[in-house]
C-alpha cells in the first residue's frame, strides 16, 4: 500500500494505482476526456493535469502512478491554470455546433468547459475542418468536433477486438477514421457513441430527434440475447427515443451490443399491431378486445370439445417474459393440453425432463477463467458481450478453444480451433474426451476409446487440463444441433474429467425463464417439434414468427396453415401470420409491459413498462389472464405481474436475485458410461453436402427484424450459400453465381459466396430469414445446383 | 323578544374595493365591525413550489407576478439572494439601474395605492391623475425591459441590458397634428435617462396637485384621520414594515438601516408618521414618492456620467453578448449551458430583504448546489399587514374597512403568492 | 501487389523482432513496399498489414503519420523542404517559396511533366545546415540557398537527360 | 391666530376650492387621450408581443431545432419536435407556442442562437376559443414573414445592447 495525499486528504492505495484511481477512491473528481476505466491509458487529452509536489510541471493524473508520500493538488493555482489552458486548446478547433449538435446538453466538453474552462475566448483565427466519415448506418460522424481523445480507437482495438478506427495523419492534421472507405461493422459499435465525450460520434437513428433534457429515463432489461443487459430506456411523450446501457459490472459492464441498443426502432415501427383483428371470410377486420377474446375462448373450447384438448398447442417465445410464459402454459394446462413449448429452434428433445440448461456459473466469473472450450457457437454474433468477456480473458492469458462448424473470426486469439461438419461435431468432441481421459487416466466408454484422435482434439484436451479454472460452454448452434443431447453428454463428460465448469450460453433473454416457468411439455404433452410435425387443430402463438423462428420452417408453416384456429399474440402484424392466423391480438413488447427475464446465469431481472401501450395494445400477461377467465379456468385472478411472478418464484420479498438453486444442467449425474444415459451416435452424417445454419444476429427475433437501422448493417445482409473453395468446386459452381438450393421439400435461390472458414462439404445458409423460409430445416443434407 | 344576532357580511372577493381577490367576512353589529376575517388563497399559484422545479433564471419572471403593481422591485431580492450565494460583485452601473427602477417602481406602486384608495373612499379624480403619471412610468419600463408590466429585467449578476439610448415617439396622425406631436415628443427626443429626468422634474408638481386634492380635503381627512390606528408597539409586534410601520412613527427603513446596492451613496430621507392612523400612512406615502424622486434624480445623474457594463462578465453566471456568443466557442458553450441547464449555485442558505414599496420583501433561498433552488420562501409585507385586518378594523364602521384595506396597500399576488 | 522479393525483404525485417511481435516491422515493411511501388496505395498498406497480422488501420496510422511515406503517386523527384522552426528562421520558408515559384507548383503538387513533387517536411535533424531539403527520402541537401536550389534542379534535369540517352 | 385662520379656511371651503381649481385647470390642459385603435401610444423596439419565426433573406427558415427556447421557457409553452431534413440539416418538424401558457418573458428570444424566434411589437391578436391561441410553426413563420422589415429594424436598433 502506498500513502498519498490528495488536496490535503490522506489515503492509502494499492501499488500500481494512478493518481486518478486514488482520486476516485476518495471521491474527488478530476476532469478528463481520454481516460476511461475500461480502456487503456492514452493520456493524450491532458485535461487531467494536476499539481504534484516536487514535480516541476503539472502531471496527467490518469497516467501518473502513485508513489509513496505523493502530495497532489487538484485545485491549486498551477493545476487550475493547466486545466484552463488545456481547455482553451481543445476549444480552439471546436466548431460552433452546440445548437445543432446532438451531444448538446450531455456533452463532456460543454460540462468541463463551463466547469474548468475560461469564460471567454481569445482565439480569433480560422478553425480547422475535418471531413465526415461514413461509419455505417448506426454511427453518425461530425469529425470536426473530434478532440482526438482516441477513446473510440481504443474501444475498437481493445473491447471490440478489431481496430476498425484509427488516428491517421499527425499534428493538426490528425483525424479519426476507419481504414479508407470502410464502415465500422462491429456488433458493439454503438458503444463508441457513449464513449465519445463530444458530438463527433452520435447515434444515427436518434439523430436530431430529441434533447437529453426532454427524455425521461427508465430502467429496463434487454429482451434479446441470454445476457439480459440492463437498459436505460429514454422516452419522450410515451415513445421510446433511444436506449443506453445501465451499468452493471456483473452483467454488461458499461457496454451494450448494437442489437440491444438499436432494436428500439422496431417499437415505433409502422408494422405495429394496435387493435385486435379477426379474419372474417378471408378478410381481416379490426374488432374490440371483448369480441376477439370471446372468439378465441369459443374456438378453443370447441376444439377441446370436438377433438380433445390435445388438439391444442401453444408455441411461446423465449423472448417472452416469465409471467407471460407462466400464464401461457397455465392456460394450456388448464384447457387440458400439455402441448406447450418455447424452444422453437431446438431439434433434439431427448433431454427433456432432466434439468434446466444454464450457464453453470456467474457471467462475471467468465473473465477470470483461464481455460475455455466453446462448442458450437457463433460467439460474437450470438453473445456479443460474453465474447467480449472472453476476449478480455484471453488478454489476461486465458486459452480459449473453439469447436464449431464455421470458422468465423471471433476476434480473439483462439488457442486451438477444430472446425468440422455439423455431423462430425459429436465425434470431434468425443476425441477430446478420449484424449482428456487418457491424460487424466480415467476410463471411458468403449465407443469413445475406439476413436482415432486428431491433433486439434489433443491440443484442446491438453489446454483444458493445463488450467485451474476451466469452463466448457455449449453455444446456440450446439443446442440447435440435431444431436444436441450427444454433444451435451460429451461436453459434460469432458467437464467432469477436466474439472471444468459446464454450461449453456442461453439463446434468448428468457431461455432459462421458460424452464423455470415450466413452459414445457409435460409427460403427456408434445414439444415444439412434435406440435408442428403432428399438426394440431388449434395453436396459440406468443410473440413468435414461427415460420422463421422454428427449426423446420416448412413443416411449421404447413402445420399452421392447416390448423382450424391460430391465435397470435404479437406486437406486430406479422406478414406470415396474416396468412395463417385467424386472430391477431396486439400485445405489448417489453417496453410496454412489466415482467421478468431470467438470464443465462439464472439472474431474475424484473422491469416495469417504460411507456404506455400503443393504441389498444395490452400486456400479454393481462390478455392471457383474461382469456383464462373467459375460459372459466381456475387460478387466473392475478392483479399484477408481480403476483404472477410470485406464483412462479414464490412470494418471498424481495424476489430472489438468482434462481440458481432451481437450475441444473441436464444429466448432471453423468457417469463414466455415457452410453447408458444417451445413445451416442458417433458416425458421420450424410455423405454429401450438409447445411450449417446460423441465426444471423439481426434476424434472431421478432423485434430486431423490424429495426430499420440494424437491417441496413452488413450483419443483416441477405443470406447466401457460403461454401469453401473445395465445396464450390465439388458442386461445380463459382462464387457470385446464383444457385438453387434444395432441402427436403423446399428450395431457395441464393448466391454462392466463398467462405474459407467452412469445412469441406458444408453449405452455410443463415436461418430465420424470409428468403430461406422455403428450406426444410436448419441442419441436415442439402443439395446445390447452378441456375 | 327576538334574539339580536350580529350580521355577517361577505365582502369580496368580487368587491372592487377588495384589491383583487380578498374575501373578507365581516361580522357586523349594526354598521360596526365586530370581527373581520380575511380569507386568502384565491390567487395562490404556488410560486415557491414552482421555483423548485425551475432553474434559477426561470423563476425571475414569476417574481414579477407576485406584487403585480410593483413589478421590477420584486425581482430584486431574488437576484440579490442568488448573488449572495454565488458571492459575486455586481457592476456598479447595474446597481444604480436597479435602484433607479426600484424607486420608479415605488412611485408606480404608491400612485396606484393612493389613487385607488382615494377612489375607494369616493374621490374619483385622483385615480385619473395618478394613472396619467403611471403611464409615463410604464413607458419607461417598456423602453427598458420590453414589457409594460412584467419586465423580467433583473438578472443574477446585474440587469439584462443597458438603458436604451432613445425613447419611442408619437407619430402624426389624423387626431394629432405635427405641432401636438412635437410637443408630446419633447420629453422623448433624447434617451431614456432624459425622459426619466424630465419626469422627475415634473413629478414634484404632480405631487403638489395630489396634495392639493387630498391632504387638506375635509372628506379625505374625515375618512382617514383616526382610522385604523396602530400604535408603535403594536406595529412592531405585528411585524409591520414599510409605510405601515413608519406611519406608526417607527423610523425603520432597510435602505437606511441595512443599506443594499448603492443606497448608502444616495441622499434621501425617511418620513415617519405620528399617530399611526390611515392619514399618517397616506402622508408617509406621499413623502416617500417625493423622496423616491430625489433618488431617481441622483441615479440619473450618476448613470449619465458612468457608462459601463450592466452585468457581470463572468459567463458562468451571466450569458455573453449575442455577438460574442455567435462567434466564439467558449461563449457559445456557456450560452448553451446557461439557457438549458442554468447556473449551479453553491449550496447554502441566504436571506435577502429589500425595502419594497409595501414594506420588507424578502427571499429566503436554500441551495443544494443544483441548478434549481432546493427551497424558496418569500416574505411579503402585504401578508403580514393583512393579518392585522381584524385588529385594525374592529370597532370601526363598515365603510372604514374599505379605507383600512386601502391603507394596507395589499395586492393579492403578493399575499397569496 | 508486392513481389516475392519484397516479401523476402520484409521477412528479413520481421526476423529482427520476437516471433509474436511481427508488427514491430511495420515501418520497415512499409518502406520496402514504397520502394517497390513508388508510393503506398491503400491495397499495399492492407497487404503489408495482413502480412504482419495487424489491422489495416494500424498500418495506415503509421503510413499516414510519417511524411516520408507517400500515400499518392509522386513525380520522379520528391523534394521535401523542412519548414520547422529552426529552418524557417534560417530561410527554410524562403527556400520553399523559391521552389514553388521556380517549379510553378504548391506543396503536395507535382509538376505537369511529372518530374518534381514538392513536400513540406518536418525536422530532418540538421538544423545547423538550414535550410535543408531531402530528395526522394534518401539524399540530404544542405544550405539550400536559391543558387544551390537552381544548381540542384539543373543537376537533376541533366541527370534525367543522361539517363534517357 | 392659527385656529382663526383654520376656522375661516374651513368655513369658506378653501381646500375644496383649491382642489376644484386643480381639476378646473385640467380642463384647459392638452389632452393625453389616445384614440385607440386608430392611434397608438409610442411603442418601444424592445416590446415583447406576439412571437414570430424568422427566415434568412434567401427564404430559408432560421430555426435549427436546437431547443434552447423550449428548454429555457419557464412556462413550458413551446413544443418542438425535430428531425433530420433531406438535406441532412437539423430542422423542426413541429414548433408550437401555446400563447395561453406563454408569460412573455422573452427568454426564448434571448436563448435563440440564430435569432429565429423573436417577439414582435404585435399585441392586438385574439382568439375566440383557446385553440386559436395555439400558434403552430406555419402561423409563426407567417407572422415573421409579414413583419420581417419591422422585426429586423428593431433587432438592429437594439443590437448594441444585447
Amino acid at each position: 500500500m502506498l500513502d498519498i495525499e490528495i488536496d490535503g486528504k490522506a489515503l492509502q492505495v494499492v501499488e500500481g494505482s494512478t493518481i486518478i484511481d486514488a482520486a476516485h477512491q476518495l471521491g474527488t473528481y478530476i476532469p478528463h476526456f481520454c481516460y476511461h476505466k475500461k480502456l487503456s491509458i492514452a493520456a493524450n487529452c491532458r485535461m487531467c493535469l494536476v499539481q504534484v509536489e516536487k514535480a516541476p510541471k503539472p502531471m496527467p493524473a490518469c497516467a501518473t502512478p502513485v508513489t509513496n508520500g505523493m502530495k497532489v493538488q487538484t485545485h491549486s493555482e498551477q493545476a487550475v491554470k493547466a486545466q484552463k489552458g488545456v481547455m482553451e486548446f481543445l476549444l480552439i478547433n471546436h466548431p460552433l455546433d452546440c445548437p445543432i449538435c446532438d451531444q448538446g446538453g450531455e456533452c463532456l466538453l460543454q460540462d468541463l468547459a463551463v466547469g474548468y474552462g475560461a469564460s471567454a475566448s481569445r482565439y480569433q483565427e480560422e478553425k480547422r475542418v475535418v471531413m465526415n466519415k461514413n461509419l455505417g448506418p448506426l454511427v453518425a460522424t461530425d469529425m470536426t468536433r473530434c478532440i482526438n481523445c482516441t477513446r473510440c480507437v481504443r474501444f475498437t482495438q481493445e473491447i471490440a477486438g478489431l481496430m476498425e478506427l484509427g488516428q491517421a495523419y499527425r499534428g493538426e492534421h490528425a483525424e479519426i477514421m476507419s481504414f479508407i472507405g470502410q464502415t465500422v461493422d462491429s456488433e458493439l459499435s454503438g458503444n463508441i457513441i457513449d464513449l465519445c465525450p463530444v458530438g463527433a460520434l452520435t447515434s444515427k437513428p436518434f439523430r436530431f430527434s430529441a434533447r437529453t433534457w426532454e427524455l425521461a429515463r427508465r430502467k429496463s432489461v434487454s429482451p434479446h440475447d441470454g445476457l439480459g443487459s440492463p437498459l436505460i430506456v429514454q422516452t419522450k411523450h410515451d415513445k421510446v427515443m433511444r436506449v443506453l446501457p445501465l451499468e452493471n459490472e456483473e452483467i454488461n459492464e458499461c457496454w451494450l451490443s448494437d442489437k440491444d441498443r438499436f432494436s428500439y426502432e422496431a417499437l415505433n415501427s409502422p408494422e405495429r399491431l394496435t387493435r385486435p383483428m379477426l379474419k372474417h371470410g378471408g378478410q381481416w377486420i379490426e374488432v374490440e378486445w371483448q369480441q376477439a377474446l370471446d372468439y378465441v375462448a369459443h374456438a378453443f373450447k370447441d376444439i377441446a370439445k370436438n377433438h380433445g384438448a390435445a388438439a391444442l398447442g401453444a408455441l411461446l417465445s423465449p423472448h417472452a417474459t416469465l409471467e407471460e410464459l407462466h400464464l401461457g402454459q397455465k392456460l394450456m394446462r388448464g384447457l387440458g393440453s400439455g402441448n406447450v413449448d418455447f424452444r422453437l429452434r431446438q431439434s433434439d428433445f431427448s433431454q427433456d425432463g432432466q434439468g434446466t440448461p444454464w450457464l453453470g456459473m456467474k457471467i462475471a466469473e467468465i473473465g477470470s477463467l483461464d481455460r475455455v472450450l466453446v462448442v458450437g457457437s457463433f460467439l460474437r454474433k450470438d453473445h456479443p458481450l460474453i465474447a467480449q468477456r472472453l476476449r478480455q480473458a484471453v488478454k489476461r492469458g486465458a486459452q480459449v478453444s473453439l469447436v464449431h462448424s464455421a470458422d468465423d473470426d471471433q476476434l480473439l486469439k483462439a488457442h486451438a480451433k477444430a472446425i468440422v461438419l455439423p455431423s462430425q461435431l459429436p465425434q470431434l468432441l468425443a476425441q477430446v474426451v478420449k484424449c482428456a481421459a487418457e491424460l487424466k487416466g480415467v476410463s471411458v466408454d468403449a465407443a469413445i476409446t475406439a476413436l482415432a484422435v486428431s491433433e486439434k482434439a489433443k491440443a484442446i484436451a491438453e489446454s483444458l487440463l493445463s488450467g485451474t479454472r476451466a469452463a466448457i460452454f455449449l453455444g446456440n448452434f450446439a443446442q440447435q444441433h440435431e444431436q444436441a443431447a450427444t454433444l451435451q453428454a460429451l461436453a459434460q463428460l469432458l467437464a467432469k474429467i477436466t474439472g471444468a465448469n459446464f454450461g449453456f450460453l442461453g439463446e434468448a433473454a428468457n431461455s432459462v425463464g421458460g424452464y423455470v416457468a415450466n413452459a414445457l411439455p409435460g409427460a403427456d404433452g408434445l414439444n415444439a417439434g412434435q406440435m408442428l410435425a403432428e399438426p394440431r387443430h388449434g395453436y396459440l402463438i406468443l410473440n413468435a414468427e414461427v415460420e422463421l423462428d422454428s427449426a423446420r420452417p416448412l413443416q411449421a408453416l404447413a402445420a399452421l396453415k392447416q390448423a382450424a384456429t391460430v391465435v397470435l399474440l404479437s406486437p406486430f402484424k406479422l406478414p406470415g401470420a396474416l396468412d395463417y392466423a385467424d386472430v391477431l391480438l396486439p400485445v405489448s413488447p417489453f417496453s410496454e409491459t412489466s415482467g421478468s427475464f431470467i438470464n443465462t446465469e439464472g439472474r431474475v431481472q424484473s422491469f416495469n413498462a417504460v411507456v404506455r401501450p400503443l393504441g389498444e395494445t395490452r400486456p400479454a400477461w393481462k390478455v392471457l389472464r383474461v382469456l383464462g377467465n373467459l375460459l372459466n379456468l381456475p387460478g387466473f385472478d392475478q392483479d399484477s405481474s408481480e403476483q404472477v411472478r410470485a406464483e412462479v418464484l414464490g412470494a418471498a420479498t424481495p424476489t430472489p436475485e438468482f434462481v440458481t438453486d432451481r437450475l441444473a444442467n441436464p444429466l448432471s449425474d453423468v457417469a463414466n458410461n455415457v452410453a447408458n444415459n444417451v445413445a451416442i451416435k458417433l458416425d458421420a452424417g450424410p455423405n454429401g453436402l450438409e447445411r450449417v445454419a446460423d441465426v444471423a444476429i439481426y434476424s434472431a427475433d421478432v423485434l430486431v427484424r423490424r429495426a430499420p437501422s440494424l437491417q441496413k448493417t452488413r450483419d443483416a445482409a441477405s443470406p447466401a450459400a457460403r461454401m469453401n473453395a473445395v465445396t464450390l468446386q465439388q458442386c461445380g459452381v463459382s462464387a457470385g453465381q446464383e444457385l438453387r438450393v434444395r432441402q427436403g421439400e423446399g428450395q431457395a435461390q441464393l448466391f454462392a459466396v466463398l467462405d474459407a472458414g467452412l469445412p469441406d462439404g458444408a453449405v452455410r445458409i443463415a436461418a430465420a430469414h424470409p428468403k430461406v423460409a422455403g428450406l426444410a430445416a436448419m441442419h441436415g443434407a442439402i443439395t446445390v445446383e447452378a441456375l | 323578544m327576538a334574539e339580536i344576532q350580529n350580521y355577517t357580511l361577505n365582502f369580496g372577493p368580487q368587491h372592487p374595493a377588495a384589491h383583487g381577490v380578498l374575501r373578507l367576512v365581516l361580522e357586523l353589529d349594526g354598521e360596526m365591525v365586530v370581527r373581520a376575517d380575511p380569507h386568502i388563497g384565491l390567487l395562490h399559484r404556488a410560486t415557491e413550489k414552482l421555483a423548485e422545479q425551475k432553474t434559477w433564471l426561470q423563476s425571475v419572471p414569476y417574481l414579477d407576478r407576485l406584487d403585480y403593481t410593483s413589478m421590477l422591485i420584486n425581482e430584486h431580492p431574488y437576484v440579490m439572494a442568488i448573488e449572495r450565494l454565488l458571492g459575486i460583485e455586481v457592476p456598479l452601473r447595474a446597481q444604480y439601474i436597479r435602484v433607479l427602477f426600484d424607486e420608479i417602481t415605488r412611485i408606480h406602486n404608491h400612485l396606484l395605492s393612493i389613487g385607488t384608495q382615494a377612489l375607494d373612499v369616493g374621490a374619483m379624480t385622483m385615480v385619473l391623475y395618478t394613472f396619467r403619471e403611471r403611464e409615463d412610468i410604464v413607458d419607461m419600463m417598456e423602453a427598458t425591459t420590453g414589457a409594460r408590466m412584467h419586465g423580467a429585467y433583473y438578472r443574477p449578476g446585474g440587469v439584462y441590458r443597458d438603458l436604451p439610448g432613445q425613447m419611442p415617439r408619437y407619430e402624426v396622425n389624423k387626431f394629432k397634428n405635427a405641432k401636438t406631436v412635437k410637443a408630446l415628443n419633447e420629453a422623448r427626443s433624447g434617451s431614456l435617462l432624459d425622459f426619466i429626468e424630465d419626469f422627475s422634474n415634473r413629478f414634484p408638481g404632480y405631487c403638489d396637485d395630489y396634495e392639493t386634492l387630498l391632504t387638506d380635503n375635509r372628506i379625505w381627512k374625515q375618512r382617514l384621520v383616526d382610522i385604523g390606528i396602530v400604535s408603535k408597539e403594536r406595529a412592531l409586534q405585528r411585524g409591520f414594515t414599510g409605510p405601515m410601520l413608519r406611519g406608526s412613527g417607527v423610523e425603520w427603513d432597510l435602505r437606511k438601516k441595512q443599506p443594499y446596492e448603492v443606497y448608502d451613496r444616495l441622499d434621501f430621507d425617511i418620513p415617519v408618521g405620528v399617530n399611526g392612523d390611515c392619514y399618517d400612512r397616506y402622508l408617509v406615502r406621499m413623502e416617500e414618492m417625493r423622496q423616491a424622486n430625489r433618488i431617481i434624480k441622483q441615479c440619473v445623474a450618476w448613470l449619465r456620467d458612468n457608462p459601463g457594463p450592466v452585468i457581470v462578465d463572468n459567463h458562468k453566471v451571466a450569458p455573453p453578448s449575442r455577438e460574442k456568443m455567435k462567434g466564439n466557442m467558449e461563449e457559445l458553450i456557456h450560452h448553451f449551458k446557461l439557457f438549458t441547464e442554468g447556473i449551479h449555485v453553491p449550496s447554502g442558505e441566504v436571506y435577502a430583504g429589500i425595502e419594497h414599496a409595501k414594506g420588507e420583501f424578502g427571499v429566503y433561498l436554500i441551495s443544494d448546489g443544483a441548478n434549481k433552488p432546493y427551497r424558496m420562501k418569500l416574505r411579503s409585507a402585504a401578508f403580514t399587514h393583512l393579518s392585522a385586518m381584524d385588529e385594525m378594523s374592529k370597532g370601526h364602521m363598515i365603510a372604514d374597512a374599505v379605507t383600512i384595506i386601502g391603507t394596507m396597500d395589499i395586492v393579492f399576488g403578493d399575499v397569496d403568492r | 501487389m508486392l513481389s516475392d522479393d519484397a516479401f523476402k525483404k520484409i521477412d528479413r525485417e520481421i526476423a529482427k523482432y520476437p516471433a509474436d511481435q511481427k508488427q514491430s516491422a511495420v515501418m520497415a515493411a512499409l518502406a520496402i513496399a514504397q520502394d517497390e511501388n513508388g508510393y503506398l496505395a491503400q491495397e499495399t498498406i492492407a497487404a503489408v498489414a495482413d502480412y504482419l497480422g495487424m489491422a489495416p488501420m494500424a498500418a495506415f496510422e503509421v503510413a499516414s503519420f510519417y511524411n516520408m511515406y507517400d500515400l499518392a503517386p509522386l513525380g520522379r523527384y520528391k523534394l521535401t523542404v523542412c519548414t520547422n522552426l529552426p529552418c524557417a528562421l534560417s530561410g527554410g520558408v524562403d527556400a520553399a517559396e523559391y521552389l514553388k515559384q521556380k517549379l510553378g507548383i504548391a506543396f503536395n503538387e507535382t509538376t505537369p511533366d511529372g518530374l518534381f513533387t514538392l513536400k513540406q517536411g518536418e525536422c530532418l535533424g540538421a538544423c545547423g545546415d538550414a535550410p535543408v531539403l531531402l530528395m526522394n527520402n534518401k539524399r540530404m541537401c544542405s544550405f539550400m540557398t536559391t543558387e544551390a536550389i537552381d544548381q540542384l534542379l539543373t543537376e537533376l534535369r541533366a541527370d534525367l537527360r543522361g539517363q534517357a540517352t | 391666530m392659527g385656529a382663526l385662520t383654520a376656522f375661516f379656511k374651513s368655513l369658506f371651503l378653501k381646500e375644496l376650492f383649491q382642489g376644484l381649481a386643480v381639476t378646473g385647470r385640467h380642463l384647459f390642459v392638452r389632452k393625453i387621450t389616445v384614440q385607440f385603435p386608430e392611434e397608438k401610444t409610442p411603442q418601444s423596439n424592445r416590446f415583447r408581443g406576439l412571437h414570430a419565426l424568422r427566415r434568412y433573406p434567401n427564404g430559408e427558415e432560421r430555426c435549427i431545432a436546437c431547443k434552447l427556447c423550449e428548454a429555457v421557457c419557464p412556462a413550458m409553452a413551446i413544443t418542438i419536435e425535430s428531425a433530420e431534413r433531406e438535406d441532412a440539416t437539423r430542422r423542426t418538424t413541429r414548433y408550437d407556442i401555446d400563447l395561453i401558457k406563454c408569460i412573455y418573458c422573452g427568454f426564448c428570444e434571448e436563448a435563440c442562437p440564430v435569432d429565429a424566434i423573436v417577439m414582435t411589437r404585435i399585441f392586438e391578436y385574439h382568439g375566440e376559443k383557446p385553440g386559436d391561441l395555439y400558434y403552430t410553426k406555419q402561423m409563426l413563420l407567417a407572422v415573421g414573414d409579414k413583419n420581417e422589415v419591422q422585426i429586423a429594424k428593431d433587432r438592429a436598433q437594439d443590437a448594441p445592447y444585447r
